[in-house]
């Protein structure tokens, strides 16, 4: 494998690039992609995914669904980095990024199925190369690289998108996953979703490192923040890496920056270990009203188109929810059918013995 | 006295520990202001604090090679990984270094570190969070692996785990952690970890298992009961190094064996334990040794977690299999 | 034909399944231009160029964990881990990714790669350099382990390795890399991975070996022939999934079973194939099931290494004491 | 643990601390520790660690000595490394600083024994806080953060001293171990080793990052290059450092730049993968030369004092040597002896037998 010649350290200054400020008002003119229909799609897209959120939380806490993360005031996040993919780059993603694998296709029927412990929940009917959600912190990075690596093998213009949390730019493994990316310039954009928190865990805890996207210098390639409750920031900026990636030169470092408005997890209490007041500043940033404000400034978007939005994302939430809860359970035996291209004889004895097993426990 | 729970024995050893050696810290993940994940070290940061009790960043690997460092300096790291499913990232740690430096240095530097995971199934949990490891442990030369069932035990060999000299693997059986209460005397002496305990003492068959599925051996028992069935049950508690002499007497009276874990069958730490009694206990047999474990497969997500778990029938079953031979 | 090593024979294989085969990738520490630490990838930088042998980062983690990206991608990477001591930094990629990754996305996602690394002791090499872990990896549902004991074998299962569609760990006895030579056919088919080999018919024992120990077996199968004792030796060569069927017909002619393996005794592999002769063959025992294997510490350095070592002469003990049962 | 207010960015600049040319010219005027007697120390020092070298290698060609890992041309980072700390320091090395152990007191028939496979090689006499050679790449450096940690918590003015190869600086452990020193502020100073080569993988192929030193960013502190060939240099640096950690300042990352002029170890021919030019131009870096010159042109060194220094070192060495080679070989029941403070009844019997197996090889 060859190197390349790397970035010079002047990429490393620390600016964050936004569009919105908390109030909707512009701070820069807005970016050639922005287009009404665009930035209205951005917005319905965050919509869909806090409606989905909301739900998910609810079959929580009524026993219907397994322990969920919820990616409240994070929207921006995933929804940027899926509208900024192409189709066939890949997304190997955190378990926070429910926006952007809508965006990608991956259904709310399936997202309700994984999340409600049911393995056909990952198998994505539309976003086939998209990897499922990496449970273990960073250890999805080193995938990343190696699809990234498949691509430049195979001269393709695509690229793979590797999103993780603050806390994980502390994992070893996305740290040799990012060199890797680095010494053979493979088409990856790392995104960190840093949200201030690792459960208890804050931002400043984690490491001393002045920005997250500061990781990228030691791997000896560009990194920058981004205002990660601005989803047309988000979306320009990894718009760009993405280019740059699928043109040859090389992974970049996004960190954005935003914040998460929820527990850790269903299975958390986020009030044992942060101050409510740092919850309430951040509902100032809120990603979906300051792009409501935005396009409420700007004339695109009425109360009528808000509440018929509502109402289509409630509904179709709703049946989504329905459609996973009618849903037959996966057969016994499945857990043996995925586990080899072809179950080894050895195992036939245990596969009969699990359905066996199902039959008696039914009884 | 109080009724506690294998959680709240946790927490009470740990806090007992701190409180007569100030050699003692807790490191890990949340560990701090949120008590961990499941509360094992709860008030322990607010009694101790920052000097004693460390959030780490989110990193395995160094949480295993620090503590390994403080304990080489005389300290005694109690180090917390959050759930088994992400132990791995520690094996290099633990078989490379932890369990070595005394045996590579002639003795001159030493490594006495509790390394804390709660482990296995039946929670409902996501991915990664059932996991049941502790064969790939029992296998390192120079570690010692144990594995509490009940709340008295999980105190007694908490305290002992934490005194030893020398690295432990401590994995808590994460399904009873607030299963059931027990009495704990706070003032009791650490328990051996070089023994196995007979916790019903019984005449045709042997049990044998650890953890979680302690309770469902106990419970298989008590069915069997009424079939005029009289089973031991012993819980293995330290896995390495391993009590034979008590599986092996005990397999001797009742010529019939049935050993009960939650890890997949294939090289788990039953095998081991089938194995020696294979070798020194063979023509005491008068049945097969039985072993009731989890499928060779990955452990299901919840929905089908239930078919994976091996549970009281299952033991049940086994049992009536090995009685079938007289 | 030409006389091959069984390092020749992996070199070979990896040849032929890279020309017949152009998803076929190899990665790893210095397999380029320096063609492996002990020449396993020998010119195949040279003939196949930087496009398909890539020399990677000192960082296992990322070698497996790469590997498993480019397996999705429909690459079929063999990875190659420089010794199995360094080995313990993948086991997080392989058992909570490699090994499920198909699993968990139904069938969607699938992992093709061979994690190859040289491994077991003999040969007076420093530290973590002769480690014998096959039991940690054959503990993990989902992966398959393969350990060649012959030139001809290597050749065979490796090529059955690389065209296998799920992901393979294939642990390579450095000790007979070079020990012996055998002809190999380069248009031979690949050999199955679900099957023991019986390497040497008998009548009275069976011992179940594999890796760098099968040479010992041999030996000490020839020596006991003068004894008038008639050895059955199993090359057991694909632990997971394990070719029960095989052993226990055997066990059941002889009646009796050694195992000889060079990792520490307990928890090693061994104790599972002694497990399964204990439930499915136990009748037809005529004596307990002896392990021959590592003592149960860390392998010592050179100097004392041969202590350490099991032996055609330990293997010899356990055939006599097992033949003493009538 | 709290955190700590990170250094800046601007700490990164690229400059290499250098004191000696290659021709022992000065480059800058001296510092103030580097008497005559302190720099003739320090030759005297490196030109033992070479003689030391040069007879283990010799050892190994003849069987009396296992795979050994020379540090041929590097004898400059090990000393300069050893004669900068403290006694009460720890050093935690990997496996090329020989020079530093043999400052640091560990003896050279230690160091015959350990390389010779024999454990009580490791039991130093003197240097008794001092961590043994790592042979794992890398995964000694946490070890180095938590001997930092426990001198940080019981505040004691003392550092731990890190080193690696450049091929290290790949590692996971390295970086997790890294991050959390920064975060939590250690004394710690990790010492990069940079020979320019991994076995066969060369410097520009390990990672894109501008200089090794760099990796210190994304852990948030500072780091900087020194000519690791510079003797003087070295000391320099690592003593300034040293200072800073015990004085609660924090870790710092050295790149010492050097070169490995032999083969990675005596199980390797570095011809199949570097050119004879490329070593030919680092023999004129060769530190020990260079410090000759230096002393030389000063006036302060004599062809005599060498000669009778060359023929002081290959004495030593000797007498080291044949001390080795007639110590009595560990007791059998030795590789039990060490594995527990006391060992379980279960492993009486291995023990028992391991010595009925020793007496009947030997028979
Ligand atoms: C390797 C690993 N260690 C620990 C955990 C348990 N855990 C799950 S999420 C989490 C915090 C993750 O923080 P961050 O990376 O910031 O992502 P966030 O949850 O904030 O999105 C932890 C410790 C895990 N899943 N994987
Ligand atoms: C974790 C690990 N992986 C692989 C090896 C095998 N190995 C020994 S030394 C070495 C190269 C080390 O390079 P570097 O860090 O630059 O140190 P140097 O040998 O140049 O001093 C490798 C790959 C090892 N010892 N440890
Ligand atoms: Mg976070
Ligand atoms: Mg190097």
């Amino acid at each position: 494998m060859g190197y390349w010649p790397p970035w010079s350290l002047q990429a490393f200054e620390l600016t964050v690039t936004t569009y919105l400020g908390a109030d909707g008002s512009l701070q820069q003119p807005l970016p050639a992609f922005a287009s009404v229909e665009m930035r209205t799609g951005l917005y319905q897209d965050m919509v869909l995914t806090r409606t989905f959120d909301a739900k998910a939380i609810a079959l929580q806490r009524t026993g219907r669904l397994g322990t969920y993360a919820s990616c409240l005031g994070q929207e921006a996040v995933g929804v940027g980095i899926g509208r900024a993919m192409q189709p066939d780059d890949v997304l190997v993603p955190s378990f926070r990024e429910h926006g952007a694998q809508l965006v990608r296709g991956v259904t709310l029927i399936e997202l309700f199925a994984f999340w409600g412990g049911d393995e056909r929940g990952s198998n994505f009917a539309v976003a086939q190369h998209d990897f499922p959600v990496s449970i273990t912190v960073g250890g999805h990075a080193p995938h990343a690289a190696g699809v990234a690596l498949a691509f430049k093998l195979r001269g393709q213009a695509r690229a793979s998108v590797c999103v993780y949390g603050d806390g994980a730019t502390s994992k070893g493994d996305v740290y040799e996953a990012m060199n890797l990316a680095g010494v053979w310039r493979l088409p990856v954009v790392f995104v960190v979703n840093n949200n201030q928190w690792a459960i208890s865990t804050p931002r400043k805890e984690q490491t001393a490192a002045i920005a997250l996207s500061d990781k990228a210098v030691g791997a000896g390639f560009s990194g920058e923040q981004v205002d990660g409750n601005d989803v047309i920031a988000v979306h320009t900026v990894i718009s760009s890496a993405l280019d740059r990636a699928r043109s040859g030169q090389g992974p970049h470092l996004v960190e954005c920056l935003t914040y998460r408005l929820g527990d850790h997890t269903t299975a958390d209490d986020a009030r044992r270990y942060r101050d409510d007041g740092e919850v309430t500043r951040w509902w100032q940033q809120d990603p979906l009203a300051r792009m409501r404000a935005h396009l409420t400034s700007e004339g695109v978007w009425s109360r009528d188109q808000e509440e018929a939005l509502l109402k289509a994302c409630a509904a179709k939430v709703e049946a989504a929810a329905e459609a996973y809860l009618a849903a037959p359970p996966a057969a016994p035996e499945s857990i043996f059918d995925h586990l080899f291209a072809r179950l080894p004889d050895a195992l036939l004895d245990q596969r009969t013995a699990v359905m066996e097993r199902a039959e008696t426990d039914d009884a | 006295m109080p009724e506690h729970t294998l959680l709240e024995a946790v927490n009470l050893a740990l806090r007992r520990a701190m409180s007569e050696d100030e050699r003692v810290l807790v490191l890990g993940e949340d560990v701090g202001i949120d008590g961990g994940v499941f509360r094992a070290t709860d008030g322990l940061y607010q009694a101790f604090g920052a000097q004693r009790v460390f959030d780490t960043p989110l990193a395995e690997t160094v949480i295993a090679g620090a503590a390994i460092g403080l304990a080489t300096q005389g300290f005694r790291p109690v180090a917390e990984i959050q759930f088994m499913g992400f132990i791995y990232s520690t094996i290099d740690q633990m078989v490379n270094h932890a369990s070595r430096l005394r045996n590579r240095t002639r003795g001159r530097l030493t490594c006495p570190m509790v390394l804390r995971a709660p482990f296995g199934g039946g929670i409902r949990a996501p991915e990664h969070h059932s996991e049941s490891a502790e064969a790939m442990f029992a296998h390192i030369p120079g570690l010692r692996v144990v594995i509490p069932s009940s709340p008295t035990r999980a105190y007694g060999l908490l305290l002992a785990a934490i005194a030893d000299p020398d690295p432990v693997v401590f994995l808590e059986p994460k399904r009873i952690y607030r299963a059931f209460k027990e009495d704990i005397d706070t003032s009791s002496a650490p328990l051996p970890l070089d023994r196995c305990f007979v916790t019903r003492p019984g005449r045709d068959v042997t049990v044998v298992t650890w953890g979680a599925m302690h309770v469902e051996a106990l419970d298989a028992a008590a069915i069997v009961e009424d079939e005029d069935i009289d089973v031991e049950v012993i819980d293995v508690a330290t896995l390495k190094p391993l009590d034979e002499a008590t599986i092996l007497e005990s397999v001797t009276r009742t010529g019939r064996l049935v050993i009960a874990h939650e890890a997949p069958l294939t090289a788990g730490f039953g095998a081991e334990i089938a194995a020696r009694i294979a070798e020194k206990g063979l023509f005491d047999l008068k049945a097969p040794i039985r072993r009731v474990a989890g499928w060779d497969t990955v452990m299901p997500l919840p929905k089908l977690e239930r078919l994976y778990m091996p549970t009281a029938a299952q033991i049940v079953n086994a049992i009536r299999s090995v009685m079938a031979y007289q």
